[in-house]
């Protein structure tokens, strides 16, 4: 199963630490074009899921290939110019910096030293900046600093940035988290608009939300997958009810 | 030579490497358990150190003057006192200056350091300018020679057996102590044990106290070696420092292992070759495992 | 030599050579206050052609020593001797009519700073000569910006040598004057042949060890020398050098330890069971300022070589023991350098009076062959070579603190900076 | 002409100007040459205070070992004019002549191999920048690399200050011991101790500085500079942004080791000698000291805080040196207690408001104006910097 069409391909990915297995023996794979849901309760090793893909934690065993190409030994500037995006649970933006820079930084150009030292804010960045802008909902607030913007505004912004960088492979921890009914909706609307043309792995609580967005669930617990496919599927097996409500 | 003269020499020079172990454990271990529990580094252990050495210093001259019967008495006192006196200021310098800049670590580093400026120059204004050495104690004099040709400087037993008494009660009261239990509930997760009613700011003013405290212990065992003057905290810092980064900062462990480790190349290295190439040898080493493990020898898996 | 009759400067009157032994007495209830002959016999037209800090009734002159830093503990001294000599010398008239005022500068332990301030004191204050520096590193420091700005530096320290300049005095030993006579007397006196080196890590021990231990095994055929070591300023761990000194059983040990690491070295001796009583130590580091932290226990009998011990037994030195006790407090202490730097004004006013001028290049031209016979140590005389011919003493370490003279070279010594033979 | 006034209040232009305008005109003109040449030796600090406002301020990285690279390089300097001042004609007095005379009290009877290059002077300039940068990046990329930081990281630039230090004392035959390399009189010929050249050599220190000041800031207004400001912010966002963090970093620590190791070689040719005392812990403490004070976000900030600093040590020394050290501790204290953002947010918060009270009628030709009203729509957002440090980063 090592060359695959899969954009995503997890087999045999174990973690751990101190001898408890965060991941234990992962197997998931992930198609081109497709928006993946991951759901589970609290501890099941989802964040991880995604911190091992990104390269944040490096896995204890097991491989991860992102378009056939091995990821675990990779640093992790090198997995993200591979084409792999990572949003953070809580928004991870550049308070200090206005809109326009927080964009205009995650543009993917200019990302070694010298490059930075020479990068010239051109047309294309500034038209990149503004069509990005216009997508998640900010194009008027780009001369703002980026910490008066709303909480919701921020997670937008946080996906933004990851747009600017055009990933292949876009992973959202909870982007809902802290918003409105209305900004749920519209992160909705915004999420099935970006996962055309590429793949989608979000980590959510919310089943109205994951309802309304997902192709295909995961659902994990202690660092397995206990179950997976279409959420109708998901909710009728008997092991993930019994997750859920206990025992 | 005979091997008597050998087996005696080996002895001394075991001995020698092991009193040097005690003296750099002493002098890191208050700086250690500060950053381990709080992430900052305290750049006036040096004059805390002081504080202590000067304590015993004017234990010995009041005696001397009041008391004179008394001599051979006033050490063990002085030392508690050593003690209370440095963990007394290290309570008000946390509360009047480190608790204002935890969250900015690197700031502490600046702020302690403008602290040991001043306590010098109060050092300077209070005792004056020359180094003084207190009037130790006929007992603590001289060397305890169970054999001929072995002579084992009581001074340096005096130490040791000092050092394992604090290091020993740190251990213990990290471990069995509820500020122990606190400490370590803070270290591990600090909201965490925030949430769980552990007044965390009490505790890290505590810690900061017996550090402090510690070092003052570590100055008055510092007299019956050498001597102390306003300035000399800027000479004890720096073997404190090294024992404390190279043990990987943040472990009791750690620093306990550096410190032997450092104590052990350095006494050696200078047993067969200059003393001025041993200091460069053991520095070497100490940089190069750095470079290779900057992390320390011991680095702490929750703290990065 | 000793023998020599005249040593107060041929220039002065009578009335001048009785106050100058009156203001080394320091007996000020009985000074005449200064007279005024000096101007209008030395107009300061006449007696400053450079521009100096000279007027009718002044000359300012500079101290630069460290007020501040960790050099403080030893200069103190000196700042204290000169003043003392000063003082002395402006109760008795001053020089050529003038009174002596003084610029004090810090240097703070800090070779920049004294540069920076010696630059000052030449340049801006127009000082006519400076009292300072201790350190060789000072000392280095500052000797460009005298011989650039033609200054005259008088230097209390004893010192390693290898230097000569036009505008320094050197009024402290280079370093043969402290070690080969020291030596010799080691040998003859206790029969010594093997010999331990030990000092800390700078030139001075260096250069010192140096001589020592061509002395002891080329030129002096003293012995053989059995062991050589250097430890680094501020090191307090002696014990593996003590085993290794057990190891080699010297018949002396030669020490050149210094500042800090000379309290540490001693307590460890003694803690190792190594005792005056026991073993012969001879150490030229260790003066009165140092036994303070030292303390005379620890050093009790060993041996210090220097040309000064505050116990020396003349008339000279009982009155300027008396006087520095009564202007710095009776537990002041006297140390060799201190001695030394109070010797530096007392040989400036020589020069200057024999050299009718304030100017640099005159006084320097006067200098060699002033004597001063009032001087604390005794005799003393100024080489061609700037430094000063002074004897050698040897004294043994007592329990309080106080050094016992034993031994004293019976000429004086000659200077010399530049030792064929040693290099 | 309006984009020409916005480049210049967002460039910090007129600030920069101000500094040269004080340091290359106004102070030649009123002190004499000996006050002149203090300052130029305080300004050889000034170098390091920038370095770190690049280091410190905006990469968030506090070295405590800077005096290692400021060492370095005067070490370098001092190096070739040793050489030159010790031709064997003025050193026929030593064992061996031509070669510098503590190596000959040191009984070395020939030049080191590595102290044989430093005879050419263009070899020695290279040097002067490259080798601390070397050294700088050997250290800088094992610790970012493994993502040490903050002050562990700061521990350990000291222990690396420490170890030079002890290695220069330790190795005198080489290095000329406590005493360093002393009795430095020519360059190529030309006598360094005399007043004209005392001049020009103060003019080439401050032009170097001011252009010091200009490269910070053309790379603080690049990309790189906002990315350091991001990654002091969210390191692990700029690192999955996909960037090499540890090679941002490296790359600031190099460059404030550079710009140190300049201002290390001024101050061998200004002052006439080098030491250990600029290498070790003491000074590179109090070169951050200097950065505070005066702003550790400003580069002009930094200039005015190292003169300011060291007039303040040179006139207290001389009139109350008991004071020096508890100002200098109150100093230390203060800077981080009250004023993090050192006499550059003085100026912000107090002076800048006031200033623009009195000068309410528009188009002033302030080259102070405020970014935000220099501000216009079309051109790219200027508030790059963070909150209350905006317009005073030149």
């Amino acid at each position: 199963m090592s060359n695959t069409d899969f954009v995503l391909a997890i087999e045999d990915l174990t973690v751990s630490f101190d001898g408890f297995k965060a991941i234990d023996n992962l197997t998931l794979y992930v198609d081109r074009g497709e928006l993946r849901v991951i759901i589970g309760p609290n501890g099941a090793g989802k964040t991880t899921l995604l911190d091992l893909i990104c390269g944040k934690t490096k896995a204890s065993g097991g491989s991860i290939k992102f378009k056939n190409q091995e990821m675990t030994k990779l640093a992790e500037h090198k997995i993200v110019r591979a084409g792999v995006g990572r949003k953070f649970q809580t928004p991870s933006i550049y308070e200090n910096l206005s809109v326009f820079k927080n964009l205009e930084v995650s543009f993917p150009s200019g990302r070694s030293v010298l490059g930075a030292l020479g990068f010239r804010c051109t047309d294309e960045v500034k038209e990149r900046v503004q069509s990005v802008a216009s997508e998640i909902g900010l194009a008027d607030a780009l001369d703002m600093e980026a910490g008066l913007l709303s909480h919701g505004q921020k997670q937008w912004l946080e996906i933004g940035m990851l747009l600017m960088q055009e990933p292949e492979l876009l992973m959202l921890d909870e982007p809902i988290a802290g918003m409105s009914v209305r900004e749920r909706e519209l992160t909705a609307d915004l999420l099935q608009r970006i996962c055309k043309g590429r793949s989608v792995i979000v980590i959510e609580h919310d089943m109205d939300f994951v309802k309304r967005i997902a192709h295909k669930v995961t659902v994990m617990h202690q660092g397995k997958i206990l179950a997976e496919g279409s959420m109708e599927k998901v909710q009728a097996d008997p092991k993930v009810i019994d997750v859920y409500l206990g025992h | 030579m005979s091997f008597d003269e050998i087996y005696n020499i080996a002895l001394m020079q075991g001995f020698a490497g092991l009193s040097l172990f005690s003296v750099l454990l002493l002098m890191g271990l208050g700086l250690a358990i500060i950053f381990g529990q709080m992430g900052v580094i305290n750049m006036a252990h040096g004059e805390f150190m002081t504080i202590g050495a000067y304590t015993i210093f004017l234990f010995s001259s009041l005696t001397e003057t009041y008391a004179p019967g008394l001599m051979q008495a006033y050490f063990p006192v002085a030392i508690v006192f050593a003690f209370l006196i440095a963990f007394g200021f290290g309570w008000l310098t946390e509360w009047a200056l480190i608790r204002h800049l935890y969250k900015r670590p690197l700031d502490t580093l600046l702020a302690t350091w403008g602290l040991s400026l001043g306590m010098q120059q109060v050092f300077r204004s209070t005792f004056g300018p020359k180094e003084v050495s207190p009037t130790l104690p006929d007992w603590l004099m001289g060397s305890w020679a169970p054999s001929e040709g072995l002579d084992i400087p009581i001074n340096g037993l005096f130490v040791l057996a000092l050092t394992a008494l604090v290091t020993g009660g740190v251990l213990l009261a990290l471990y069995k102590s509820r500020w122990g239990l606190r400490v370590r509930a803070t270290v591990a997760n600090r909201p965490m044990a925030n949430a769980t009613g552990i007044n965390t700011k009490r505790t890290d003013r505590l810690t900061f106290a017996i550090g402090c405290g510690i070092a003052g212990v570590a100055g008055a065992a510092f007299t019956t070696i050498g001597s102390t003057g306003p300035t000399s905290g800027s000479l004890y810092i720096v073997d404190a420092f090294l024992v404390v980064t190279f043990g990987g900062a943040a472990s009791l462990l750690g620093t306990v292992a550096s410190a032997f480790g450092i104590a052990q190349t350095q006494s050696i290295s200078e047993f067969f070759l200059t003393g001025s190439m041993a200091k460069v040898l053991t520095l070497l080493l100490i940089v190069t495992i750095l470079m290779i493990r900057p992390q320390g020898l011991f680095a702490s898996k929750i703290r990065r | 030599m000793a023998d020599k009759k005249d040593t107060i400067p041929a220039t002065l009157t009578d009335e001048q050579r009785r106050k100058v032994l009156l203001g080394m007495a320091a007996a000020p209830a009985l000074m005449v206050p200064g007279v005024s002959f000096g101007n209008a016999q030395f107009p300061t037209a006449k007696v400053n052609t450079t521009k100096l800090a000279v007027t009718d009734t002044e000359v300012i002159v500079g101290q630069l020593h460290s007020a501040t830093g960790t050099m403080a503990i030893s200069e103190t001294g000196s700042i204290q001797a000169e003043q003392l000599a000063i003082d002395q010398i402006n109760a008795m008239g001053g020089i050529l009519g003038r009174k002596i005022k003084v610029i004090k500068e810090d240097g703070a332990s800090d070779w920049p700073t004294f540069a920076e301030k010696s630059k000052k004191l030449l340049v801006n204050d127009r000082v006519a000569c400076v009292f300072g520096c201790w350190t060789s590193a000072s000392r280095k420091a500052v000797l460009p910006v005298f011989e650039k700005e033609n200054g005259l530096l008088y230097y209390p320290t004893f010192y390693e040598g290898l230097e000569q300049s036009k505008n320094v005095i050197y009024t402290g030993q280079e370093a043969t004057q402290q070690i080969i006579w020291g030596l010799d007397w080691a040998a003859k006196e206790k029969s010594a042949k093997t010999y331990f080196l030990v000092g800390s890590d700078y030139i001075w021990p260096r250069t010192s060890m140096k001589i020592a231990r061509k002395h002891i095994e080329t030129v002096g055929k003293l012995g053989k020398v059995v062991g050589e070591e250097y430890y680094p300023l501020g090191h307090t761990n002696f014990n593996s050098l003590i085993n290794k000194i057990k190891v080699a059983k010297p018949d002396v040990i030669f020490v050149t330890v210094v500042g800090g690491s000379n309290v540490a070295f001693y307590k460890q001796l003694k803690a190792a069971g190594i005792t005056g009583a026991k073993q012969f130590l001879l150490t030229l580091s260790v003066t009165e300022d140092e036994m303070l932290g030292v303390g005379g226990e620890n050093f009790a009998g060993f041996y210090s070589s220097m040309k000064y011990f505050q116990t020396l037994d003349n008339p000279n030195n009982k009155a300027f023991v008396e006087a520095f006790k009564k202007a710095y407090g009776p537990k002041s202490v006297i140390g060799d350098v201190t001695q030394a730097g109070y010797l530096g004004p007392w040989l400036w006013k020589a020069a200057v009076e024999k050299a009718g001028s304030f100017d640099v290049d005159k006084v320097v031209a006067a200098s060699p062959g002033i004597e001063l016979k009032t001087a604390p140590e005794g005799y003393v005389k100024v080489h061609e070579n700037h430094h000063l011919w002074s004897k050698a003493r040897i004294a043994q370490g007592q329990p309080d603190g106080t050094f016992k003279v034993v031994a004293e070279s019976a000429d004086l010594i000659e200077p010399n900076p530049f030792p064929k033979g040693y290099q | 002409m309006d984009a020409f006034k916005n480049w210049v209040a967002r460039s910090g232009m007129g600030s920069i100007l101000i500094l040269a305008l004080l340091i290359m005109v106004v102070f030649p003109l009123t002190m004499d040459i000996f006050r002149l040449n203090l300052v130029g030796k305080y300004l050889t600090y000034a170098f390091v205070a920038v370095g770190l406002v690049m280091l410190w301020g905006y990469g968030g990285i506090l070295s405590l070992g800077q005096g290692v690279f400021f060492g370095l390089g005067g070490y370098m300097m001092a190096m070739f004019l040793k050489l030159e001042a010790s031709d064997p004609e003025a050193t026929k007095i030593q064992s061996t002549p031509g070669i510098p005379d503590f190596m000959d009290w040191n009984q070395l009877t020939e030049l080191p191999i590595w102290w044989q290059p430093f005879h050419s002077f263009s070899f020695t300039v290279l040097a002067v920048v490259a080798v601390p940068m070397i050294l700088a990046f050997i250290v800088s990329f094992a610790m970012f690399k493994r993502r040490v930081g903050g002050v562990y990281f700061a521990i350990i630039t000291q222990a690396v200050a420490l170890i030079l230090t002890v290695l220069i004392i330790g190795q005198q035959g080489y290095t000329g011991g406590v005493n360093g390399i002393t009795d430095l009189k020519t360059l190529m010929g030309w006598d360094i101790r005399d007043d004209s050249s005392k001049y020009v050599l103060y003019f080439v220190n401050a032009g170097l500085l001011i252009g010091v000041i200009l490269l910070c800031r053309w790379i603080q207004m690049s990309k790189l500079g906002t990315l350091l400001l991001a990654m002091r912010d969210k390191e692990d966002r700029v690192r999955f942004s996909g960037y090499d963090v540890s090679m941002f970093k490296v790359f600031a620590f190099v460059l404030a080791a550079g710009i140190s190791a300049i201002g290390g070689a001024m101050f061998t040719l200004q002052v006439g000698f080098m030491s250990p005392s600029f290498v070790g812990i003491v000074p590179s403490i109090e070169m951050v000291i200097f950065a505070a004070v005066g702003g550790r976000m400003s580069l002009v900030g930094a200039v005015y805080g190292a003169l300011l600093v060291n007039f303040g040590k040179t006139y207290f020394s001389e009139s109350a040196p008991d004071l020096w050290l508890f100002l200098m501790a109150a100093l230390f204290i203060g800077v981080v207690l009250a004023f993090p953002n050192g006499l550059a947010g003085l100026y912000e918060s107090h002076v800048k408001p006031w200033l623009s009270r009195r000068k309410s009628s528009p188009p002033a030709p302030s080259m102070e104006a405020p970014a935000s009203s220099a501000h216009t729509p079309k051109t790219a957002p200027e508030s790059s910097l963070p909150k209350g440090v905006q317009g005073q980063s030149a």
